[in-house]
């Protein structure tokens, strides 16, 4: 068991807690960023980039949520509708109870990424778990190389984090950052076009470069293809994979891929460890 | 004229679908082949001529094979069955339900004399009701007597009585789904069981939900019943589930006249038509 | 998590003086969702619909419950407060806290513990409400009339007099229907063809409408305000661009047929205009009798016509056109006597005649320029028996309803036989007789006074012996058989609905009644329109009526198509099924349960497992449906939901009571 | 709410209500001021068509002690077959539940017009009064139902 | 000690005086209509006058259910502002005795303690209900034809890991039975029921073996880990109806789903059994489903009790029990399965399926 992992509920780890939101915030037309917090004003738990957090709408439902950001005394996950649950929950009002157990799963490999330069490529709400990480360089700014940061949204509306995708993170030192979209619009003037595109446009180099990936598994798929084809390494490209999950602990069974299970032993595998799993993602 | 043989049967079947297969217009043909067990046969889909040698006909060839035909809706070539009485009238369930197209299918028909099966001594129908070659002498149709007599036999327990035997049924069910699934009505694609829907149908295999679950099954497909008795051969705990959906087909068939499912695919259901002077108990 | 706000009405006293409203209000505040609870005196007042106003702002709320009076008296007005709100109209449920818990209970305690449920179902039920829109479909500003009978012409007059344009599709080569046959109108004995003529005329000239004679509606598609109709025009064989009316060809033609017009009494050439006022006046060539179309002789017609408008290679024509509303003036036809009634001759007789051959007997413009003779002999008939009901009220033989005309026309019949035969006597057979209408008993009256001797009961026998007809019956007054010696028999035949009816409600989606009348909407209420919205009905498509009666109901069915023409588009209502079609199986059971015939499958870019495959779901006409939710129930995977009820929200009512 | 063991134990009965007809006939039951009792509780649907069996069998799982449905009247129906439907489905519904050990007069249908006040009113009595000498419903309760948990909230929640 | 079958219903009965005592007995359902009596044999509570059978075939049923139930309550909750709270709701204090499990069960509770115990997180449910239980088990007598559970490296006579093990004493029709603690919790067991010990009988029958053998690699989980994309998939997997059968029946399926089920604003959430052969169990929120189809359902099953869970775990997930084999409505066989593929030559671009038993000479 390669993996540490840490459990914030001592006991019973499919028992969650009591936060509350304090938050909401309309990121796109169809992703909110909430802010939760314990009743008592704490932060819920201390979890790692990339770690997973199931949220719980009590009466509901609930299901596994990218950890997107942390502060002092909060967690922040961001959540786009696909369907009933996540409607729900975006009829969440600052305020709201809810239910939160984690952080599941690994994390990003933060010891491997240091005092490498690091490219983090994101698709749609894909972003939400790179922001995590990219927000843990930029803390710790010394412990890392050049920062290149390229994400792709469908159209300007679409792009989540506007405020650090468009303005802070360009200002940070030592870090580049390409936005594109899909489709072009009136109130965008920047680039146009699909990220496996725009990679190989923008043309990157493998040296001495950790590559962090994820979005919709099309463009995870056609994303590899062009980053390999720039001579990145399979063991330098992580990216993140999404399931159907019930309990976040490996035991309920659903979201294994071959031995490993997604919520336990995942989400972040290299795309090196991915071929080594049938392929069922 | 002599009645055909066991053996005869089993040869004229291969023979079939050797050929259906040798034309290429068929991607398979469904049967029945041997397990380690003689009393026992399971589906077999041969796909190439050689493979037919494995499709056995016996006494033991109980599974139904039309639901097989659903595995893949949007088929490129025909799929071959093997069909008896009953799994003709699945066939025309499944085509009357628009989950088929006769296009799609080579039937093979076989008339049937009766399986190891309970439900079989109560088949109204041994000669397949649609086909495209027929092995075997077509015998009449007879609905036998006992149609709904367990039926009748029942209805006149005390409410109390059939509460409590029905309590005790459910309370074996594990919620397989194993009826719903061998059973030819059964036949959307998402099943209401399958759904997240609060309210519906819970997951658990406690009495509660398999009951609701049993009742909500039996009005799903009582009017479309073709009474293979796929639904209580499959179950690992013999619940008597034809005794619900008989029920449903005999009231249909007390209240708004004669009432048999599956013999052609035109029919309609009881619950897709009404007459204005249908019994009124509601006044 | 749904915000919802709940409000609690006193109704003054009405439902404060019963529930204890302010303890509901608490108890609605540990409700799930619930942000706000309040009561208040009354919130349809100003003050009181400002007060949600407010606390909508103040709270956040994004749905509303009201508890107050029935949802059928305040509903809209509520909808149209939210209209102003951020609140969607349709995030609103109402609690019958009035009708159905304060004024039909006395006991406090059990009618706040009640109310208190009531409300619970409300706040279960909205907070699965979504925010429904209403949609706007622009109507096309056209009528189509189907038939051009005397219903159809008013109909259609009442319509282009409002400034729309209407189309009035018939199926004879002349529209004018069975009215300008008739010979006089009772009780007035006004010509028929006197006043109806001018309508057609006027019809036929009114800028807004178009005639599509001889021509039948093919296929209809679409909703109200939109229908999509193809109308086949028959084969004319005559060029009515060129051709004047002149009638040379008529003249001409050496085949002669039975004439329809005249009931059968005359014959007509191959190519006819079917009477002199027909409206166009232009003629059609019959293509089963026309010799040339037969047999390749003759062409006749097409040599002597001075203007080239004969088209022997004439093809049937399709055309599509847009319509906003259309009226349906089908009619009526006689029944076949002579089937249900063999004991009468079986139609062996020749002076044994229906009603409208009599009208056309005694027309002046009719095959015998009015005098009433026999058919058989062409000698003035002095004993004229006139039986009553063939056919209507007889379910063993015929039809079990009235055919409401008849006993009019009879006395109409036996009037005119008294004054224009003297010394003419005149039985008639009858089972009652009724005459409600203006002027109907009187006229009634007359005709005895004038000499009609009325025998109530059944004719069990008509046969011939020598030159007489022998009418058997029985004097049920009197109790004793009854023999007449008649010259002449009419028969008062029941009227039963247009041949081919069937065809045109199901093109339209509409239904009929037993005895395929179609079917109104209402009895009462709604007596012109089709449960299809958009389509009406006048006339004796709807059942047997008599002539003021039919120009009623056409200008009734006018007022309510312009009602819709009136408008640029519509609104629908939101609260209509739709379906989930990522779900849907496809099986078709909905299909068969929908009164509007709304559902079709079609055939969508879906999933069969992660396979992209063309699959057949069901979908809901949005202009069609009503919002019933018959469907609902009939749909096994539950994916067919009625948008404001669907099942989710009424389990949630069903766990809320049970709580 | 009062535990089912007590004497003054009132049922629990749901009634889907067809919006044309019944339930303007309970409306014009409460214009006419008529009385009748309190432990009917109407759940408004646009047409009797619309109720899916589904919806009684829930009620039963959740504890109600009777379900009615009415609609208007065959021939009558606002949306003019919809309760033809309702006829055969809830008459072979009625037969399986009873089939199924559920009394029948826990399970009714009846056709009760908007002007029908009077019957409404008293096949709300009929109905209230069948179901209260039948007793308590246990049979299709769900095993999680548990009364307890309303009785705060009936009291206007715990303050 | 020596206990005598006549005695087994004495000691129960003293046994059931400190704790829930399940046995294998039957439960019947009387057709009254017919006068027919349904029997079934499973696991249930002891009462007095309970008939206890140890012999014939094993429970239709594996015990599971009294460690990992079929519904299991996890927690309440109320979603209502300020007076929001999260209550857990842990397995009740009571003390069980599973008495009479078969050594395929009892080896099927080992995997079950690997999964809920071990890599990194500890099952609190699971956990409570294990500690409170001491397990009996004994030895198999009559194998059923579908048992194979010695080809599958389990011997019918023995389960190490049992509080107890109990054999019948010298011949299978001895009139008493050996039983020897095998753990602290089994001396205690012994202890309370020493007052019944015939002190001396024969020795533990050791004789039992499975009718059914089968030839299974022993490195049948590697070659199985290469065997992803193997054209038998296509072939075994055909006949199955993607029921939950084999599932639910089989001793070491664990699987689980999460709901909840409300009441007004309070509600409780719960946990139930899944199977891996439903379609819902893996699909998505937006519909995509990684095993779109029975054929991937099936292999993942088959995968993970015969090579997934060695990886992981390090044994085979299969106990050879047969019970899917013998309820399974399309008479699919994992026995023939592990025979097929053993058999089968890994790199096989097409695969010819020759279903066991057309060997057979035919009629």
């Amino acid at each position: 068991m390669a993996i540490d992992h840490a459990c914030s509920c001592e006991k019973n780890p499919l028992l969650p807690s009591l936060c509350r939101v304090i938050d909401v915030k309309q990121e796109t037309p169809d992703v909110q960023t909430y802010t939760i917090q314990t009743l008592d004003g704490k932060k819920p738990f201390s979890p790692l980039p990339g770690q997973l957090a199931m949220v719980s709408l009590l009466g509901v439902g609930e299901a596994m949520f990218s950890i997107t950001a942390q502060g002092e005394d909060y967690i922040q996950s961001s959540i786009k509708r696909t369907g009933m649950l996540t409607d729900a929950f975006h009829e969440m009002q600052p305020g709201q109870e809810i239910g939160i157990r984690g952080p599941y799963g690994n994390h990003f490999p933060i010891e491997d990424l240091k005092g490498k330069d690091i490219l983090f490529i994101g698709g749609g709400i894909g972003i939400a778990p790179v922001r995590s990480l990219i927000r843990y360089c930029l803390e710790h700014r010394s412990d890392f190389g050049h920062l290149d940061i390229l994400y792709g949204a469908r159209s300007k509306k679409d792009i989540c984090f506007k405020e650090d995708c468009l303005e802070n993170w360009a200002k940070e030192p030592d870090t580049s950052v390409y936005i594109t979209t899909d489709v072009p619009s009136d109130d965008w003037d920047g680039h146009v076009g699909f990220v496996p595109s725009y990679i190989e446009e923008v043309g990157f180099q493998p040296e001495g470069k950790k590559v962090v990936l994820c979005g919709p598994p099309i463009m995870i798929k056609l994303g590899s293809a062009s980053l390999l084809k720039l001579g990145f390494a399979k063991e330098d490209v992580i990216t993140t994979l999404e399931l159907r999950m019930k309990c976040g602990i490996g035991k309920c069974g659903r979201c294994n891929i071959g031995s490993k299970f997604v919520c336990l032993d995942g989400p972040v595998f290299t795309l090196a460890e991915l071929d080594e799993l049938p392929d069922e993602k | 004229m002599a009645e055909l043989s066991e053996a005869m049967v089993q040869d004229l079947i291969r023979a079939e679908a050797k050929k259906a297969l040798q034309t290429g217009e068929v991607s398979c043909v469904i049967g029945w082949t041997a397990t380690r067990f003689e009393d026992r046969t399971k589906p077999y889909f041969a796909q190439t001529p050689e493979e037919c040698d494995m499709l056995i006909w016996n006494r033991y060839c109980i599974n139904g094979t039309a639901k097989f035909a659903l595995d893949d809706r949007y088929p490129d070539k025909k799929f071959g069955i093997i069909a008896r009485g009953c799994d003709t009238r699945a066939i025309n369930r499944m085509i009357h339900d628009k989950q088929l197209k006769r296009e799609n299918l080579y039937i093979i028909g076989v008339v049937c004399d009766g399986k190891e099966n309970p439900v079989c001594r109560q088949c109204a129908h041994k000669t397949p009701l649609v086909c495209d070659v027929m092995i075997g002498e077509p015998v009449q149709d007879v609905i036998p007597e006992s149609r709904f007599q367990e039926i009748e036999a029942f209805e006149k327990l005390s409410p109390d009585e059939r509460y409590a035997y029905w309590a005790k049924q459910y309370d074996k069910c594990i919620h397989c789904y194993a009826c719903r699934n061998a059973c030819p009505a059964c036949n959307c694609i998402e099943c209401y069981a399958d759904q997240y829907r609060v309210g519906w149908q819970g997951k658990a295999a406690d009495r509660e939900q398999n009951q609701i679950y049993g009742l909500t099954r039996a009005y799903h497909v009582g009017d479309r019943c073709i009474e293979c008795g796929e639904c209580e051969r499959v179950c690992p705990m013999h619940l008597p589930i034809m005794r619900q959906t008989r029920k449903m087909l005999k009231d249909i068939n007390d209240l708004f006249g004669p009432y048999e499912c599956g013999l052609s695919e035109e029919e309609t259901t009881a619950l897709g038509e009404f007459k204005t002077a249908d019994p009124d108990e509601f006044m | 998590m749904a915000r919802i706000g709940v409000f609690i009405c006193h109704c003054g006293t009405n439902i404060a003086s019963v529930v204890d409203v302010e303890k509901v209000a608490q108890a609605a505040k540990s409700m799930p969702g619930v942000a706000f609870a309040t009561d208040y005196k009354y919130m349809c007042s100003e003050p009181g619909q400002a007060m949600i106003k407010q606390a909508i702002e103040e709270h956040h709320l994004d749905r509303i419950v009201i508890g107050s009076c029935s949802p059928r008296m305040h509903e809209l007005t509520f909808r149209k407060m939210l209209k102003a709100t951020n609140v969607n109209p349709y995030m609103l449920e109402i609690a019958n806290l009035r009708e159905q818990c304060a004024w039909v209970h006395t006991d406090r305690a059990k009618a706040t513990e009640k109310a208190i449920n009531l409300v619970r179902m409300s706040v279960a039920k909205v907070g699965n409400n979504k925010p429904l829109h209403t949609s706007m479909i622009p109507i096309t500003k056209k009528a189509l009339v189907i038939g051009g009978g005397i219903a159809g012409i008013q109909a259609a007059l009442d319509i282009a007099d409002c400034g729309f344009d209407v189309t009035i599709v018939e199926k004879e080569p002349s529209i004018g229907g069975h009215m300008v046959m008739l010979d006089k109108t009772f009780p007035t004995m006004d010509c028929s063809a006197c006043i109806s003529t001018p309508k057609m005329v006027d019809a036929g000239a009114h800028p807004n409408i178009t005639l599509k004679t001889y021509c039948e509606v093919e296929s209809v598609s679409g909703y109200i305000g939109n229908f999509e109709v193809t109308i086949k025009e028959k084969t004319k064989f005559v060029n009515h661009d060129l051709c004047t009316g002149c009638g040379l060809c008529q003249t001409k033609c050496p085949t002669k047929v039975i004439s329809e017009f005249n009931q059968g009494m005359s014959k007509r050439p191959a190519i006819y205009i079917p009477f002199a006022q027909a409206v166009p006046s232009k003629p059609v060539i019959d293509e089963n009798a026309c010799l040339k179309l037969t047999k390749d002789k003759c062409g006749i017609c097409e040599k002597i016509c001075p203007l080239g408008a004969i088209n022997y290679k004439d093809e049937v024509r399709y055309t599509k056109e847009q319509f906003g509303a259309i009226v349906v003036a089908t009619g009526y036809e006689l029944a076949d006597w002579k089937k249900m009634y063999p004991e009468y001759g079986g139609g062996r007789y020749e002076d044994v005649i229906t009603g409208l051959q009599f009208e056309r007997l005694v027309n002046a413009s009719g095959p015998t320029e009015g005098h009433i003779v026999r058919p058989s002999d062409g000698k003035e008939p002095k004993d004229v028996v006139i039986v009553k009901c063939v056919g209507s009220r007889d379910p063993k033989k015929g039809k079990s309803y009235c055919s409401r005309a008849c006993c009019m026309y009879s006395a109409k019949h036996a009037h005119q036989i008294l004054d224009k035969i003297p010394g003419s006597r005149v039985y008639i057979f009858y089972m009652d007789v009724r005459t409600p209408g203006k002027g109907y008993e009187e006229f009634y009256d007359n005709t005895r006074r004038d000499g009609a001797q009325y025998i109530r009961g059944r004719v069990s026998k008509i046969y011939k012996e020598d030159d007489k007809l022998i009418v058997k019956g029985e004097d049920s007054l009197l109790g004793r058989p009854v023999t007449v010696e008649a010259d002449m028999v009419i028969l008062a035949t029941a009227m039963e609905p247009a041949p081919k009816i069937e065809e045109v409600v199901q093109k339209l989606g509409i239904s009929m009644d037993k005895d395929k009348w179609i079917q109104e909407a209402h009895p009462k209420l709604r007596p012109v329109e089709t449960q299809s919205a958009g389509i009406f009905l006048c006339g004796t498509c709807q059942g047997p009526k008599d002539i003021p009666d039919t120009v009623a109901q056409a200008s009734a069915a006018a007022a309510k198509v312009a009602a819709i023409l009136c408008h640029d588009e519509m609104e629908t209502s939101p609260m209509i099924s739709s379906v989930d079609q990522t779900k849907c199986s496809g099986c078709g059971f909905c299909v068969p349960t929908c009164p509007y015939k709304a559902i079709s499958l079609v055939e969508v870019p879906g999933r069969d497992g992660n396979r992209k495959v063309t699959k057949k779901v069901a979908q809901v006409n949005e202009g069609l449906c009503q919002g019933c939710g018959c469907c609902n129930a009939a749909c096994r995977t539950g994916c067919i939901d009625l948008k404001g009820f669907t099942n989710d929200q009424i389990l949630k009512e069903v766990d809320a009571l049970c709580l | 709410m009062s535990i089912k063991k007590d004497n003054n134990w009132e049922p629990r009965i749901l009634a889907f209500c067809c919006n044309w007809c019944t339930y303007t006939g309970a409306d014009l039951a409460g214009l006419n001021r008529m009385k009748y009792p309190e432990n009917v509780r109407v759940i408004r649907v646009p047409c009797s068509s619309k109720v899916n069996p589904q919806f009684v069998l829930r009620a039963f799982q959740k504890g109600a002690d009777g379900v009615l449905v009415c609609g208007c009247h065959p021939g009558d129906c606002h949306y003019s077959t919809g309760n033809y439907f309702t006829r055969r489905r809830f008459m072979l519904l009625q037969r399986l539940l009873e089939y199924n050990g559920i009394d029948p007069k826990r399970f009714q249908a009846k056709w009760i017009s908007g002007s029908e006040a009077a019957k409404f009113r008293d096949t709300v009595a009929e109905v209230s009064a069948q179901i209260k000498a039948l007793g308590p419903n246990n049979k299709f309760v769900g095993a999680h139902y548990d009364n307890t948990v309303m009785e705060k909230e009936a009291e206007g929640g715990k303050d | 000690m020596i206990l005598a079958k006549k005695d087994i219903p004495k000691a129960l009965e003293i046994l059931s005086k400190e704790a829930a005592v399940y046995a294998p007995s039957i439960r019947k359902i009387e057709d009254r209509t017919t006068g027919v009596i349904q029997e079934e044999k499973i696991f249930l509570p002891f009462e007095e006058g309970t008939e206890i059978i140890l012999d014939g075939p094993n429970t239709v049923k594996p015990p599971k259910d009294l460690l990992f139930p079929n519904v299991e309550k996890m927690y309440q909750y109320k979603a209502a502002g300020e007076d929001s709270y999260i209550r857990e709701i842990l397995p009740e204090d009571e003390k069980k005795i599973l008495f009479g499990i078969r050594p395929c069960d009892m080896r099927s509770i080992e995997s079950m303690d690997k999964v809920f115990f071990t890599k990194t997180y500890v099952d609190s449910y699971y956990a409570k209900r294990r500690d409170q239980v001491t397990i009996v088990a004994i030895g198999c007598l009559q194998p059923e034809r579908t048992c194979f559970c010695d080809s599958m490296g389990i011997d019918p006579n023995q389960a190490p890991q049992a509080d107890v093990m109990m054999n019948v004493a010298g011949e299978p029709e001895g009139e008493s039975y050996v039983l020897q603690a095998q753990t602290e919790k089994g001396k205690a067991l012994l202890d309370a029921i020493s007052s019944l010990d015939q002190q001396e009988g024969a020795e533990p029958y050791q004789g039992t073996v499975c009718s059914l053998k089968i030839r299974k690699a022993e490195d049948l989980d590697k070659k199985l880990a290469g065997m992803f994309d193997h054209p038998i998939w296509d072939k075994v997997t055909k006949g199955c109806i993607g029921c939950g059968t084999c599932t639910f029946l089989c001793p070491t399926c664990y699987c689980f789903d999460i709901d909840n089920e409300n009441y007004g604003n309070e509600g409780c959430k719960y946990r139930c059994w899944d199977s891996c052969m439903f379609s819902d169990y893996t699909r998505m929120a937006g519909g995509a489903n990684p095993r779109p189809t029975k054929k991937e359902r099936l292999r993942n099953r088959y995968m993970h009790k015969l090579s997934y869970f060695n990886e992981r775990y390090g044994e085979t997930l299969c106990v050879g029990c047969g019970r899917c084999i013998a309820s399974c409505p399309s008479h699919l066989d994992i026995s023939e399965f592990i025979e097929k593929a053993t058999a089968a030559d890994p790199d096989a671009v097409s695969y010819t399926d020759v279903p066991a038993g057309t060997d057979r000479k035919e009629a």
